[in-house]
């Protein structure tokens, strides 16, 4: 068994804003070993960022509050102080961002962005750091490291930022890289390398993945586990070859509904949940996901807890709906019967 | 970057010529203004006034007067209608007085301007935040005049708490002390607005640029909270400031401080302004104008090179 | 904010030109006064090392080129013109006694011709000698510059006409002959002029040395022949006088002057002057103390605190030509809508005198007008009689107080009784251009007259007599036009002695027009304040009629 | 691996939608009601909307109390005369001159009465013994009618001139842009005192356009000119990047007229910035006037407006005060509220607001 990096336990996070308490994640459980790949999947708004970024000490604020624990390597981050924080940050755990194009401060080079962190973290001198950020940036793949240090982001085109950035997370040799949504911005033939790109980094950096997107094509390369969220909950949790080949929550169906896939018909049109995600400040009673769910039925007013119900031990999901049953009505689904 | 400076350059002396001659415009038809019989005075000799139109070009067509008064203007000999005195010479004469007011208020409104917003950004929410933040909505709605009227009377002019002296401007040179004692309510009369002002933009510029994803991508990298305060968020916030400093400079050493030097008695060039306006005397109107245009068009050249070498999105390549 | 009415010897000096004819007797009263008598009185002697002086702007410092109270007053102990006036307090400062000139001139028997010597050793303050060539040099600088001052030179030989120096500024006046070596300045007259002498004291024939540019030279200071010299000026900010190097009592007929030093300020706001007096950073305030401190002064520093109250008058003109006030009865009523003692108090703070008169005080032409009193009422009523009732005026004063709120005061009043005014309020600069146009077409303005030579022709001639009238530039603002009135001017202007009947005619004069036709609607004799710091030394103050506050002769505690 | 066609991933409009507001209860309602919400809750910005709520109806009543409670109109001096204040006579303005050779300084108005005259001269008299109070309420009347008219004027052009040089863009926008920049290289304020004056004298009587020496209309008109560009320029800047957006290629390729793209598209999505810099801007020309006024080159005597009354009172601040402080303070105070309604107002509707005034 590798070692245990991350241990997430009942984490929930609630933002006090003007309108009501916001429960962005409520009570969510994963671990991470090192050398391994976590997907976490969901809609905008399903908690996945929000976990994310709790685990970095992110989100903290005057208005949020937390519970339960996140240990890295055993310590509670939930409970650092601003400077333990700051060592952790970066050095052991540190992240990419969605939106390369905002996520890079526009009024410093590229090199000098890399150079920061090393030079924070290793107290290196300034002609160490640069030579490092070089050497990152040809690592992942930057044509003409040497000069292209000093550009600035917008003289990068997306995929370059994406891959600045990537470099700018592996600066300090972290055991965690944590990727919130790395390929949203960039076009389809970029999102395939950037992705190939952290697999292969994962490797030689031998550090663990966490990958956040709303996309399970994304994923299903290079991830280990896949977490499925709805609503701030984690609604299915399975290896990733059970997650697609036996999806059990309807939501994940969805989702799997909305990748094109060639070893099904082809359809006109990919079909989408309908609806819009719940609130997070009054959400339904019951199955979070029951009032967009084709398959409800009275017992969905009771929320049903997150257990093992298939074969496959480790498979968790939150459906009341026996497996038989879902299976059926799966392949329904996905074949496009239901759809729109 | 050098075909960029001279294509701003060439667009300033376009504009200067353009405020120049609609100045020109607006004040080359007032009624009974005649400048001959002002400089030949009430006991003139109708040769005495022929004499002096002649010498004025005032009977040639108003874009040769335009044009001699502009000549005049730059070769320096350009003369007052009410007093003969040269225009120049009293611009550069007012020219101490309304810099030493400008810099030093620039210098307080920057500094306690840019304090005053970074405490109420970073406390936004609580009490100094709201405190400052009222200060600040008071000192943008203060008259200036007003302000400047009260000071003088509370502070200067044999009131049981006088401890200023009371207007006039007291040259460097001569008595520094004396000249830092006489501008002192000046600058902060001058400058509180602009504290305010500046406060309040900074402020909200501090809470947007803390919210933008790099400062995120820092804080990620585990950057000390002071170094992402002020390499990330500050650095980032003062950018618009820059500008917005470039350009309110150059109004008020270009006139706008006419009401506060009005109010303090200092004769500097907003003063010889409003007298000029007052006096309804065309060729200092003239003067001041170019010169006050001159400062706003060069300081906004200055903006936009200053602008480019802090943000290297907008820099020319 | 109030500025000392910078008219003060504008219309004065104008006033001269009209007075021209009549003065040929009296003028030359200087001739009797011994040209020995120094102009030192008990102060003089007593002096010390500086004099802080708070300032109003002088228009110019350039003697071919000056002309109000804040160029005069400073200036007088600089350059000198041939003849001056003697420093001595009270009346006695209107006589003319000579200056660089040896003794009062020789002057023919048709008064054409005028025979002057300089004295002997006299030097500019740069150590040049004067010289008598200087003179003409001087009068010809004049022309060449279109000083406002040339037209008091027309009478000289040579300057009029269409080949006469004014016009062409070429070669030389030929009415001016000089000799150098015998130190003598002969003046021709194309007819004689009453008036010369005076015309020769004034500033415009101040001697400056051959060379001198002619352009306004106030910023790069001109050699002086007085016990002064001006060290620099900074328009609008400050000047320094200093004691003439080369003085040497050289003019024993001015005294030499108290203070070594004058550091004059220019402080344009009184309140600003008022407060350097206060605090002892000056010496002497110029610009008259502010209403709004006047309580203070008066109880505070009672003993640094002086008031005058010289010859002027302020008056309401009312345009007689065009209605309603060619109505004898609506001018009547707008006399009695006017409260004087209300406008003293409230625009002026008490400072100023109530009149009937046209005269001020102390002429000898002067007598108490009482023909009518504040009654609302009754001036009401007499507006209705007029039938004018109910018709616009328009309303003309300058927009700076206390003329603003004098000239509100007036639009107020002509409102009570009756009338709509509309009110026009104009920077100075235009404001007398602009009523002095006919076609501006004003009904009732502010107006006021500072005399500068102590004569009714003045004040009747310059400005009520019907037959000045002019379509531009009218000083007769209110075109006032009493045929009869005209015809007892025009005869008493020929009349050069003022014999007591004399007097009594100009005295019904001024009951005629203010009282029987009430052309016109005179208010105030308005008074002034010289208010000094603590150092200073009061039982030294000399006021004299001609000179003001005269500072040569002031001393310190 | 999804390397095709991902342009229609579903999940993104849900996830837009999401993102748009994470309230379910507030779905569908109006960005105006969100705005309302929003306001309704800042009861500072509401406190202050009321007092210049209440400022606005007391200058409005100018006429009301002018007749009914102070029985004298605003432009009429009561110089040398009396009032009676608990039975006694009481001069409006105090006595002066000589009496007897003696010298007296006097000129001095009434301070504050409040009640004790029975509504005269409540908050004093001036140098002419014009009632304070009357005047201050009329004084009101022409710095805001000055103060909200011109904010209209200068408003409504700087939308017109925006949406036409957004909207057009090419030479409409260059010649309008060099328009803006010229004002702007002005110096504003003497540009103002200049025009200001200048047209005081006389009037403007060119154009087929006649205004009077004395007209409010002079003022309003040179304030609203000189800050054209002030709201205009960053209007423009908000249409320029409307017009990438879609759906106004989507009202352009339907063939909709320019005209209707202008004000039914672009116009309702500049809206709110519009609203947010014209009660700021109404704030901002209340000073310009005052400043204006003060140098004489604003409201013209004898009408009074808050400027004019300090210019007339600071002759007088150190014998009356309130002459100088009491419209000074009216001044501050309608200022201030309708800066902080403004702040309000732009905080409600846009959270993270880019509107702001450049100065």
């Amino acid at each position: 068994m590798a070692e245990r990096l991350i241990e997430v336990k009942g984490l929930k996070v609630q933002f006090a804003t003007e309108d009501g308490i916001v429960r962005a994640v409520d009570g969510v459980d994963f671990e991470l070993s090192r050398g391994q790949v976590l997907g976490i999947v969901g809609e905008s708004g399903s908690g996945k960022s929000v976990t994310a970024m709790t685990l970095l000490g992110l989100t903290r604020d005057r208005n949020t509050r937390f519970e339960g624990e996140v240990l890295y390597k055993g310590r509670n981050v939930l409970g650092m102080n601003e400077g333990e924080l700051q060592e952790v940050r970066g050095n052991e755990m540190s992240m990419i961002f969605q939106d390369p194009m905002t996520s890079l401060n526009p009024v410093y080079s590229v090199g000098a962005q890399i150079c920061e962190a090393i030079q924070i973290h290793e107290r290196a001198d300034k002609s160490t750091a640069r030579r490092r950020a070089v050497d990152l940036l040809k690592q992942v793949g930057i044509p003409n490291a040497d000069s292209r240090v000093d550009n600035y982001p917008h003289e990068f085109s997306g995929g370059m930022r994406q891959r600045a950035m990537i470099a700018m997370a592996l600066a300090c040799n972290p055991d965690v890289l944590i990727a919130d949504e790395p390929t949203t911005a960039l076009d389809v033939t970029i999102q395939a390398q950037i992705i190939e790109l952290i697999d292969r980094l994962k490797d030689e950096f031998n550090s663990a993945v966490i990958l956040i997107t709303h996309d399970l094509g994304v994923v299903a390369e290079i991830a280990d586990e896949i977490i499925v969220m709805y609503a701030g909950r984690v609604v299915e949790r399975a290896q990733t070859r059970d997650l697609f080949y036996d999806p059990q929550m309807p939501y994940t169906w969805g989702l799997l509904g909305s990748i094109p896939r060639l070893d099904r018909p082809k359809q006109e049109r990919l079909h989408s949940i309908k609806g819009t995600p719940p609130s997070l400040i009054r959400s339904p009673t019951g199955c979070k996901f029951r009032p967009r769910c084709p398959h409800a039925f009275d017992k969905c007013m009771e929320e049903p807890p997150l257990e093992n119900r298939v074969e496959t031990p480790g498979h968790l999901d939150r459906c009341w709906l026996s497996v038989a049953e879902k299976r059926q009505l799966r392949e329904r689904t996905l074949s496009g019967e239901e759809a729109a | 970057m050098i075909s960029f400076v001279i294509r701003r350059l060439i667009g300033a002396l376009l504009v200067l010529i353009a405020v120049s001659f609609i100045t020109y415009l607006i004040f080359v038809k007032i009624p009974g203004g005649d400048p001959a019989f002002r400089i030949a005075g009430r006991t003139a000799t109708a040769q005495n006034i022929e004499d002096i139109r002649q010498k004025l070009k005032l009977d040639a067509p108003f874009y040769e007067q335009y044009w001699a008064m502009m000549k005049s203007l730059f070769s320096g000999s350009l003369v007052s209608y009410s007093s003969q005195l040269n225009v120049v010479d009293q611009i550069k004469a007012g020219i101490p007085a309304t810099f030493s007011l400008c810099i030093g208020a620039a210098i307080i409104w920057l500094f306690f301007g840019i304090l005053v917003g970074i405490i109420s950004a970073v406390t936004a929410g609580r009490w100094s935040d709201r405190v400052i933040t009222v200060m600040a909505l008071i000192g943008i709605s203060l008259p200036v005049f007003w302000l400047g009227l009260m000071a003088r009377y509370l502070f200067a002019q044999g009131h049981p708490f006088a401890f200023m002296p009371d207007g006039g401007y007291v040259p460097f040179t001569s008595n520094p002390w004396g000249w830092f004692t006489h501008l002192l309510m000046p600058w902060w009369v001058l400058a509180i607005l602009f504290i305010g002002f500046y406060g309040r933009v900074l402020r909200s510029n501090i809470l947007d640029t803390i919210n933008e994803d790099y400062v995120r991508t820092a804080k990620a990298k585990g950057l000390p909270y002071k170094r992402v305060m002020v390499k990330h968020v500050l650095r980032n916030s003062l950018i618009p400031i820059v500008t917005l400093f470039g350009l309110d400079f150059a109004a008020v050493i270009g006139g706008s401080a006419i009401l506060t030097e009005t109010v303090f008695d200092l004769k500097g060039v907003g003063w010889y302004a409003a007298q000029a306006v007052q006096d309804l005397d065309l060729p200092p109107i003239m003067g001041v104008t170019i010169y006050a245009t001159f400062f706003i068009v060069l300081f906004s050249v200055v903006v936009d090179l200053m602008y480019a070498w802090l943000d290297p999105r907008i820099r020319p390549t | 904010m109030t500025k000392r009415s910078r008219l003060t010897r504008v219309v004065g000096v104008l006033a001269l030109l009209a007075a021209l004819a009549f003065l040929a007797g009296c003028g030359g009263g200087g001739n009797k006064s011994s040209s020995g008598s120094s102009g030192g009185s008990s102060n003089s002697g007593k002096t010390y090392p500086v004099l802080r002086v708070i300032w109003d702007a002088p228009d110019y410092m350039d003697p071919q080129l000056y002309y109000t109270v804040a160029a005069y007053q400073i200036n007088n102990y600089v350059w000198s013109g041939l003849l001056g006036y003697k420093h001595a307090a009270g009346p006695a400062g209107a006589q003319l006694v000579p200056y660089l000139a040896e003794s009062m001139p020789k002057i023919s028997a048709d008064g054409k011709d005028l025979k002057f010597t300089l004295r002997k050793n006299l030097h500019y303050s740069n150590g040049a000698a004067v010289k008598a060539s200087d003179f003409k040099y001087s009068i010809e600088r004049a022309f060449k510059m279109d000083s406002p001052g040339v037209g008091f030179f027309s009478a000289i030989s040579g300057v009029s006409g269409a080949n006469g120096f004014a016009t062409t500024k070429k070669g030389h006046i030929t009415g001016i002959i000089t000799n150098d070596a015998n130190r003598t300045i002969e003046l021709k007259l194309d007819h004689p002029e009453g008036d010369i002498l005076y015309i020769l004291a004034l500033e415009f024939a101040h001697v400056v040395p051959s060379g001198t540019p002619a352009s306004d030279q106030s910023t790069h200071p001109i050699p002086s022949t007085g016990p002064y010299m001006v060290q620099s000026y900074q328009p609008n900010r400050g000047f320094t006088l200093v004691r003439n190097p080369h003085y040497n009592n050289q003019i024993p007929t001015e005294p030499s002057g108290n203070p070594d030093k004058v550091v004059g300020t220019i402080i344009t706001d009184p309140v600003a002057a008022y407060q350097r007096v206060v605090s002892d950073k000056a010496d002497y305030d110029f610009q008259p103390v502010p209403n709004d401190r006047l309580p203070e002064a008066q109880s505070k520093y009672k003993d640094q605190l002086r008031i005058y109250t010289n010859a002027n008058t302020y008056y309401y003109a009312l345009n007689n030509a065009i209605p309603p006030f060619n109505n004898i009865n609506a001018r009547k009523a707008v006399q009695m809508a006017i409260d004087p003692q209300a406008i003293i108090s409230g625009v002026y703070g008490g400072l100023g005198r109530p009149t009937e008169n046209f005269l001020p005080p102390g002429y000898p032409q002067y007598k108490k007008i009482d023909a009518w009193h504040f009654d609302l009422a009754k001036a009401k009523q007499l507006v209705q009689q007029s039938g004018t009732a109910g018709q616009t005026v328009d309303v003309y004063g300058p927009n700076e107080d206390p003329s603003k709120a004098n000239t509100e005061y007036l639009a107020g009043q002509l409102t009570k009784i009756g009338y709509k005014p509309k009110l026009h309020l104009l920077s100075h600069a235009v404001y007398f251009q602009t009523i002095g146009n006919q076609a501006t077409k004003a009904q009732a303005m502010f107006t006021d007259w500072y005399q500068d030579y102590p004569h009714p022709i003045d004040w009747f001639d310059t400005l009520l007599n019907g037959n000045r009238i002019a379509k531009i530039h009218n000083n007769n603002v209110g075109n006032v036009n009493v045929p009869s009135v005209n015809k007892e001017i025009e005869a008493l202007k020929k009349i050069t002695t003022l014999t007591p009947d004399v007097n009594n005619r100009w005295a019904k004069v001024d009951s005629d027009l203010m009282a029987k036709y009430a052309t016109t609607v005179p208010y105030m004799n308005r008074s002034s304040t010289d208010f000094f710091g603590s150092k200073v030394d009061m039982s030294c103050y000399t006021f004299s009629v001609v000179l003001y506050w005269d500072w040569g002769l002031s001393c310190m505690k | 691996m999804a390397t095709e066609s991902t342009t229609d991933f579903t999940l993104d409009t849900a996830a837009a939608l999401a993102a748009a507001e994470d309230e379910g209860a507030i779905e569908g309602k109006s960005p105006w009601y969100l705005a309302w919400r929003r306001l309704r809750r800042n009861y500072v910005a509401l406190a202050f909307l009321f007092v210049f709520v209440a400022i606005v109806v007391l200058c409005l009543c100018a006429p009301l109390y002018a007749h009914h409670v102070a029985h004298t109109g605003p432009n009429t001096g009561h110089l040398g005369e009396t009032f009676t204040r608990d039975g006694q006579q009481v001069p409006i303005v105090s006595k002066g001159g000589f009496q007897n050779g003696q010298f007296h300084a006097g000129g001095i108005p009434v301070g504050p009465q409040l009640w004790h005259a029975g509504g005269k001269y409540v908050l004093g008299a001036d140098n002419q013994g014009r009632d304070v109070a009357v005047r201050l309420l009329y004084g009101g009347l022409n710095s805001l009618a000055i103060g909200i008219g011109s904010a209209v004027i200068c408003t409504f052009f700087a939308m017109v001139f925006a949406l036409l040089a957004g909207y057009y863009g090419g030479k409409t926008d260059w010649i309008i842009s060099r328009f803006f920049d010229l004002i702007w290289a002005f110096p504003v304020l003497l540009l103002a005192i200049a025009l200001g004056t200048a047209l005081s004298i006389n009037g403007f009587h060119h154009f087929g356009i006649n205004i009077k020496s004395g007209s409010l209309w002079i003022p309003t008109l040179v304030i609203s000119y000189v800050l054209i560009p002030y709201i205009g320029r960053p209007l423009r800047g908000q249409i320029l990047s409307l017009r990438e957006k879609e759906f106004i290629e989507a009202a352009n390729s339907q063939g909709a007229s320019s005209l209707r793209v202008m004000f039914s598209e672009l116009l309702p999505n500049i809206a709110s910035s519009i609203l947010v810099f014209f009660t700021l801007i109404i704030a901002n020309n209340i000073l310009t006037e005052a400043g204006l006024s003060f140098l004489g080159a604003g409201v013209q005597p004898p009408s009074p407006s808050w400027g004019t009354m300090i210019a007339d009172g600071q002759d007088r601040i150190a014998t009356a005060p309130w002459l100088a402080i009491i419209p000074g303070i009216m001044i501050v105070l309608t200022v201030l509220s309708l800066n902080v309604f403004g702040d309000g107002l732009r905080d409600a509707l846009d959270p993270r607001a880019k509107v702001r005034m450049e100065h």
